[in-house]
């Protein structure tokens, strides 16, 4: 089966069956004419092996055109009453929506990559798609549903909420991210690299600290969030604190690990050479021990946002991230709160890929980055 | 008929009229099955009853009007709470002896829409809450009394039959502490009233269900005030966390009890008004802008209940 | 042995700073607290007091031993709702409650392993969901769920799902992503010359997968299952503290509530050795499984 | 079609070109080969020179860009699926969850033989390499020898009358190789199965090879064809033979002709 | 002691017993040898009879449980500690994150070399394995034989006078494998360095040593030690001769009697 060849079928099903249900309702549809005609194209062109171009611009067009009758469907069926044929042109259109943009997501996966920032950048466009997908469901959806506005807003809601509240947002931002996390965040880490290192150094250590390590990092974090405030005080201290404990394990676990990687052969080498152990470590061990360093940098990348966040949660100044969705809770200001989530979300995901992108540089060598 | 209800906070004597009403049979006279559905820190009531998950709500009416700001049309039907229990508790040592004191200090404040009385306070009194030298510095108090136990705020927001004994516990005397009750201040806000959404009263149905719950649940209120100890153990038996103890909940009833008096459940409209008027009041921030009028309460229930 | 004593070594070791730490951190309590009563304290009676208080900056080793002790086989033994006295488990005891948050982690991790699993193979043999779905996995897991937590709990409720389920939904939520990570990198462990052979074979997709990519996913399964049971245990802890109807998550809340931090602290413990167990049995899994394999070499 | 003398293997003018980063690869260039029924081939010639890839278009894992190529008279694809033949990899290739004899029985599980035609030609083959007795033992427990040998079996076992194998005995040691070496030599006679063989060592091709096609690197071209004059009896020590000695030192010759110093 | 013909390398009653999970596994046993300066010793045996072992013993990689060896006239560490040897594993073993040149340069900057001189041998080593202009080039950019002669150019460019060499040409085709070797014994006789060479392959084995020591395993053993007649200037085709064919038949013979097919 060629790309998106189910999809595309279903798609085309699903907008027929569309199309002429809106016909049924009381002011009936003006383009179902035109929509079914799309609807049929698609269904041509899945089917009809010889009408499939060599190139991907014909469907890709016809994709397009399909989504882009099924949203005409939706908006008409949303503006219109939800009753009978309407509510059921409405359901086959999201489902030939959804099929859509899966076909779309397929051809962009097919599509040969082209290379440097190009590349990239078309290596975004799949999850872009999918994103975009699952943001219009969730819009229709709650619109449809009418879903109170306390409980789950739309996105547009959101988005407006965002532009409108930017100032709190940056001034929670820097409280949480760039204080309590990032902080927090650089403490832990540099302290399990030092750590890991001594470990590494004593085998007597090793054997005794890791199993107990192990045993702490097990310590569910929400616990010691309170702890810390007590003990750190109500600022992004205890918030830091709290990171610095949910990353230190994670990182001191890779590095140990990394730190042993080197296998027998290249340590054997540099026992040939009666390398010392600095030379060792700065020639053989750290280099061999990178990709589980950015491994540990990675997990722990995601750990310390939330982390900074949860703390807050049990006590904190009238600012913050974690601060300010539990308040707009429970003052039922939910587009604030899905504001700062969507921000939290962007500030990790960012922070993720940082880590991700200097991974690919620094560990150029390694297969697992030669791979793709 | 089944009602649910959805307190503000976890299983404690705060509640006992409800639980007593469940224990006792009260609904179960009225016809009702009741489902109590304890709260905890960040479950807003509210939210839950928006989202169908009971029909009535115990909260405290700044919220509640806050809520009808956002859109979510609560109104109140019973106010068995008449007087407030919130206070502001200092540490003596500090210095404070008024609320003239209070500007360059650290404050902690719950929020999560428990804010509101707190706000309106300082903006009666004309203190910005942002901190510097004539504001003071709000501090978002967690679970516990712990930031004035570890000075970490000079004050913190206590209720009477509540944190305030907690601080007690931890070893600090009352002539260690000085208290400022918003009802002394002038700004006492109602606290525990029943809630439902105004679209289901409009089905008489509803309201002779909830007359009935009213009705079982004030006389559940009744035997827990003058049986303190028995309807502590009756809260605690309903407590799935273990956590709450006898004595604790005991004194708590007794706090609770003097926090009723003067309230058969039916709301004083003159409550109302007062409340909605510290809200309103001063300040450049207020926490309602627009008086909700009459629509935000109701006597249709109490009238049923009573007569 | 050999093993057993550089961590006998190692914990002597923690426990001799915790002791330390305990003396410095609630001495302030202690000379505050004389200070006010006009006493003057010994060294003695200043450590004595320290490692007593009822609710201490940082209660004593022993303290949290004790507690731990306390809040199992005593108060089942001899509690007025003990098992002892009533047949059932006391709503005090830790064995109660670290049920509870048991077996919603153990159903939030089946949950989450299964969608993990599915994800997993979906992205494997689905060019369109390895492209579009990887970033939002890694994204979902940026976002706050304990944040979130409350809500969904409220969004349940409302939908009459209540009890096990919403606790284990965000257990689930936690766990799915390491075994989704685990698991493309495990079915993605053949080389291409295995794949060759089975194509050499004519074998159809589901053999391929089920007789080569499944077991060679198995190794990397395990590992991100007991990666995967720990976070479950936090989600579930963490969806218990809004929910308040048992559980290590109201313990740890409601010893927060009331200051006791013993409770906190043996809550704590509770829930570490809880974790430590279930990886254990992870572990015990693993080894049985690939040695039945012949992979554990 | 299928008469008796008809090529079992038969490609004429076959091309592939690999598109990679750096550009197109010319991994085979104008190849063409037929080879009948019974016949040995060695395919010898420097690192990259394309024999993979040959024995790969062959098995239908690779799709040459231009040049026609049948197997068994029908096009690789329909071949694979009719299951013509059987391919050894370089590196054995055992499933480290499964016995031997587990390994074994994979290709004949997949090819929905039953269970007792599957423990019977486990056991044949098992036999057929030497390895009775050790069906039950896991690639592990096993030398590197024993489990070529075993990959060996596993190919053998679902009987295809087409035998592909790119280096099999290269990571084994002189000793060894000289006993498997006979060994399909003798399996070679008793079922007179038509072989592809890679091999990197000169005595190797020449000893087992009714014919030995040399390879030449960038583009992949065959440089030279020879046909073995030994006889398919072929004890050790003819290696010692003038005609061994002669055939050989071709070989190298047209190796060393066709080599480019990577 | 260090006088011209002492022995560079002196084992005497060589004993090395690994502990295994499995009980003990005799690795070495009774070891006797003695290598002069300048010779070029290869070792050959079948899988596990200890050539890795004992190379390793006298790099100090690997502790005798039993028996004496001095290197250089020292304790094999204070040999190792003195630089004294140059090593080259089977595999290739170069540090993926560091170019062909950076990776030579390694030593050299753990010697304390200036990085001049450094710049400058690498240079040199480079051209004498002919990879003089693939110095910017990651490893895993360059072919096996490539890397493998990377790894040679690296245990040479700090010159130390014992070169150990374990398999180094195994993983290679066999043309490139007569080059490398060519190019060996012409580095050799220039240098005069004291070789010691492990292989699997006869031929490789006879070619290049003025000494082969076959070994015979469990318990590893020296079986037997032949001197070869060939002269030090070695052309190719020295390998046609029939002095070869008779050395090669000679160690075929020590290496068949020691050998037990696994
Ligand atoms: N999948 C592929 N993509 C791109 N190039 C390839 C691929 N497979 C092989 N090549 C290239 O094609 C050429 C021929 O490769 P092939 O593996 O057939 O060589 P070979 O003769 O088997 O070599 P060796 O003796 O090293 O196994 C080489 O240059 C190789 O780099
Ligand atoms: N570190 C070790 N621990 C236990 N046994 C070992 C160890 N190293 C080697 N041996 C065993 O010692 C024996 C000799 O091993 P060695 O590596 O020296 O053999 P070899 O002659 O180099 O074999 P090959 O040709 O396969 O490289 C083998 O039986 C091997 O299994
Ligand atoms: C996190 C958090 N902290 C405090 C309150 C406030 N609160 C609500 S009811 C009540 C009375 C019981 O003491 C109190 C103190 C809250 N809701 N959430
Ligand atoms: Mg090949
Ligand atoms: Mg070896």
């Amino acid at each position: 089966m060629h790309a998106g060849f189910w999809q595309g079928f279903g798609m085309s099903l699903s907008l027929i069956v569309a199309a002429v249900l809106s016909q049924g309702g009381a002011p009936a549809q003006p383009g179902g004419a035109a929509l079914l005609g799309v609807a049929l194209a698609v269904l041509l062109w899945t089917l009809q092996p010889k009408l499939r171009a060599r190139g991907h611009a014909v469907p890709m067009a016809l994709n397009l055109t399909g989504i882009a009758a099924g949203l005409g469907v939706a908006a008409w069926s949303m503006a219109t009453a939800q009753t009978g044929a309407e509510g059921a042109a409405f359901g086959w259109a999201m489902v030939g929506i959804w099929l859509g943009g899966w076909m779309l997501v397929s051809f962009l996966a097919d599509l040969p990559r082209a290379s440097g920032w190009a590349g990239r950048a078309q290596a975004l466009l799949a999850p872009v798609v999918f994103g975009l997908t699952l943001i219009w469901f969730w819009e229709a959806l709650v619109r449809v549903l009418s879903v109170p506005r306390v409980i789950l807003p739309p996105p547009s809601a959101i988005g407006a909420r965002i532009s409108t509240s930017a100032p709190t947002l940056w001034v929670d931002f820097v409280q949480t991210f760039v204080k309590g996390a990032l902080s927090g965040f650089a403490i832990g880490v540099a302290a399990a690299l030092v750590f890991a290192l001594v470990v590494n150094r004593y085998d007597f250590l090793r054997r005794g600290l890791l199993p107990v390590g192990g045993f702490l990092a097990a310590l569910p974090i929400v616990g010691t969030a309170p702890i810390m405030v007590m003990w750190f005080g109500f600022d992004w201290p205890s918030k830091a604190a709290v990171v610095v404990a949910m990353v230190f394990f994670p990182m001191l676990v890779n590095t140990v690990q990394g730190l042993a990687a080197a296998d027998a052969m290249q340590r054997d080498l540099m026992r040939t050479y009666s390398a010392s152990w600095g030379q060792g470590l700065r020639k053989l061990h750290l280099p061999a021990a990178m990709p589980f360093i950015f491994n540990g940098l990675k997990i722990s990348s995601t750990l310390a946002l939330i982390g900074a966040i949860v703390a807050e949660f049990f006590g904190s100044p009238t600012r913050g991230m974690g601060f300010r969705i539990s308040t707009e809770v429970g003052r039922l200001q939910l587009d604030m709160v899905w504001a700062e989530i969507t921000v939290a979300a962007l500030a990790g995901s960012l922070f993720y890929g940082f880590w991700a992108l200097l991974e690919k540089r620094v560990t150029f060598w390694h297969p697992s980055q030669r791979a793709r | 008929d089944d009602v649910t209800i959805q307190l503000k906070w976890v299983t404690q004597a705060q509640f006992a009229g409800y639980y007593v009403a469940l224990e006792n049979g009260y609904y179960a006279d009225e016809g009702l099955n009741v489902t109590i559905r304890p709260g905890g820190p960040d479950i807003a009531p509210p939210q839950v009853i928006a989202g169908g998950g009971a029909d009535v709500i115990v909260e405290w009416m700044p919220a509640a009007l806050a809520a009808r700001e956002a859109g979510l049309p609560l109104v109140n039907i019973a106010q068995p709470f008449k007087q407030s229990g919130m206070m502001l508790t200092c540490l003596a040592d500090t210095g404070i002896t008024g609320p003239e004191d209070f500007p360059g200090r650290t404050l902690g404040v719950w929020f999560f829409g428990n804010e509101f009385p707190f706000l309106s306070w300082m903006s009666t009194l004309g203190i910005p809450t942002e901190g510097g030298d004539d504001g003071v510095e709000v501090l978002r108090q967690g679970f516990n009394v712990d930031p004035l136990l570890q000075r970490q705020a000079d004050c913190i927001s206590t209720m009477t039959y509540n944190e305030f004994w907690q601080v007690i516990d931890a070893g600090i005397g009352e002539d260690e502490l000085v208290n400022f009750k918003y009802e002394d201040q002038g700004v006492a806000t109602l606290e525990d009233g029943l809630y439902v959404l105004e679209e289901n009263l409009e089905d008489p149905d509803f309201v002779d269900r909830m007359a009935r719950f009213v009705r079982a649940s004030m006389r559940g209120w009744e035997w827990a005030a003058e049986n303190a100890e028995d309807a502590a153990m009756i809260v605690l038996d309903y407590d799935d966390t273990g956590a709450q103890t006898e004595e604790h909940q005991i004194r708590m009833m007794g706090e609770v009890a003097l926090l009723l008096e003067g309230s058969n459940g039916t709301l004083d409209p003159e409550d109302f008004e007062r409340t909605v008027q510290t809200l309103l009041g001063g300040g450049s921030d207020p926490v309602i802008t627009d008086h909700p009028g009459d629509a935000a309460w109701t006597h249709a229930v109490t009238d049923m209940a009573f007569d | 042995m050999r093993s057993i004593l550089p961590i006998l070594t190692v914990v002597a070791a923690i426990l001799a700073l915790w002791y330390a730490a305990t003396i410095q951190m609630n001495r302030a309590w202690t000379e505050d607290r004389a200070a006010r009563a006009g006493v003057e304290l010994s060294f003695t009676e200043l450590v004595a007091d320290t490692m007593s208080q009822s609710r201490p900056r940082l209660p004593a080793p022993h303290q949290v031993v004790v507690e731990l002790w306390d809040s199992t086989v005593v108060e089942e033994m001899t509690g007025r709702r003990g098992w002892w006295s009533t047949g059932t488990l006391s709503n005090r005891s830790l064995i109660h409650h670290g049920w509870i948050t048991l077996s919603a982690t153990f159903l939030g991790f089946a949950i989450g392993t299964g969608l993990g699993f599915v994800l997993a193979i979906g992205i494997v043999h689905n060019r369109a969901m390895d492209a579009s779905v990887m970033p939002w996995a890694i994204a979902s897991q940026t976002i706050p769920i304990i944040a979130l937590a409350p809500m969904i709990i409220v969004v349940l409720n409302s939908m009459g799902i209540a009890g096990l389920l919403p606790k284990a939904i965000i257990a689930a939520y936690l766990s799915f992503f390491p075994v989704v990570v685990g698991m493309v990198k495990g079915l993605r462990a053949p080389d291409a010359m295995q794949l060759d052979q089975m194509k050499t074979w004519n074998a159809s997709g589901w053999e391929t997968f089920a007789k080569l990519r499944l077991p060679s996913s198995m190794p990397y399964l395990f590992a991100s299952m007991k990666i995967g049971i720990a976070a479950a245990l936090v989600g579930t802890i963490v969806g218990e503290l809004p929910v308040q109807q048992g559980g290590l998550g109201v313990r740890l809340l409601s010893g927060s509530y009331y200051g006791q931090t013993v409770q906190i602290w043996s809550a704590l413990f509770a829930a570490a050795i809880l974790a430590a167990v279930l990886v254990g049995i992870i572990s015990l899994i693993q080894r049985v499984t690939l040695k039945r394999m012949g992979m554990a070499q | 079609m299928k008469q008796a003398d008809a090529p079992v293997i038969d490609a004429q003018g076959l091309n592939l070109i690999f598109q990679t980063a750096d550009g197109p690869v010319h991994a085979l260039k104008d190849v063409d080969l037929s080879i009948r029924k019974g016949e040995f081939v060695s395919f010898i010639g420097p690192s990259g020179c394309g024999k993979t890839t040959f024995l790969r278009v062959i098995a239908d894992l690779e799709q040459p860009t231009a040049g026609t190529i049948t197997v068994n008279g029908m096009s690789p694809e329909a071949a694979r699926k009719a299951r013509a033949y059987g391919y050894v990899f370089q590196a054995a290739g055992l499933y480290p969850w499964r016995t031997i004899e587990g390994n074994i029985r994979l290709p004949l599980e997949i090819m929905g033989f039953s269970r007792a035609e599957q423990a019977e030609r486990a056991q044949r083959v098992l036999e057929l390499v030497d390895l009775a007795g050790f069906g039950r033992k896991f690639p592990w427990q096993l030398s590197g020898g024993m489990q070529q040998r075993a990959s060996i079996a596993r190919a053998l076992a679902f009987d295809a009358d087409i035998l592909l194998m790119d280096e099999p005995f290269g990571a084994l040691d002189e000793i060894v190789r000289d006993h498997l070496n006979e060994q399909l030599l003798e399996l070679w006679k008793r079922t007179e199965k038509t072989i592809g063989f890679v091999t990197h060592s000169i005595p190797e091709a020449v000893y087992l090879s009714t014919r030995i096609v040399v390879m030449s690197p960038r583009p992949g071209r065959i440089s030279d064809i020879i046909d073995s004059p030994l006889p398919r009896e072929r004890p050790l020590d003819i290696r010692d033979s003038p005609e061994f000695i002669e055939v050989a030192h071709r070989v190298r010759e047209g190796l060393r002709a066709g080599h480019v110093d990577d």
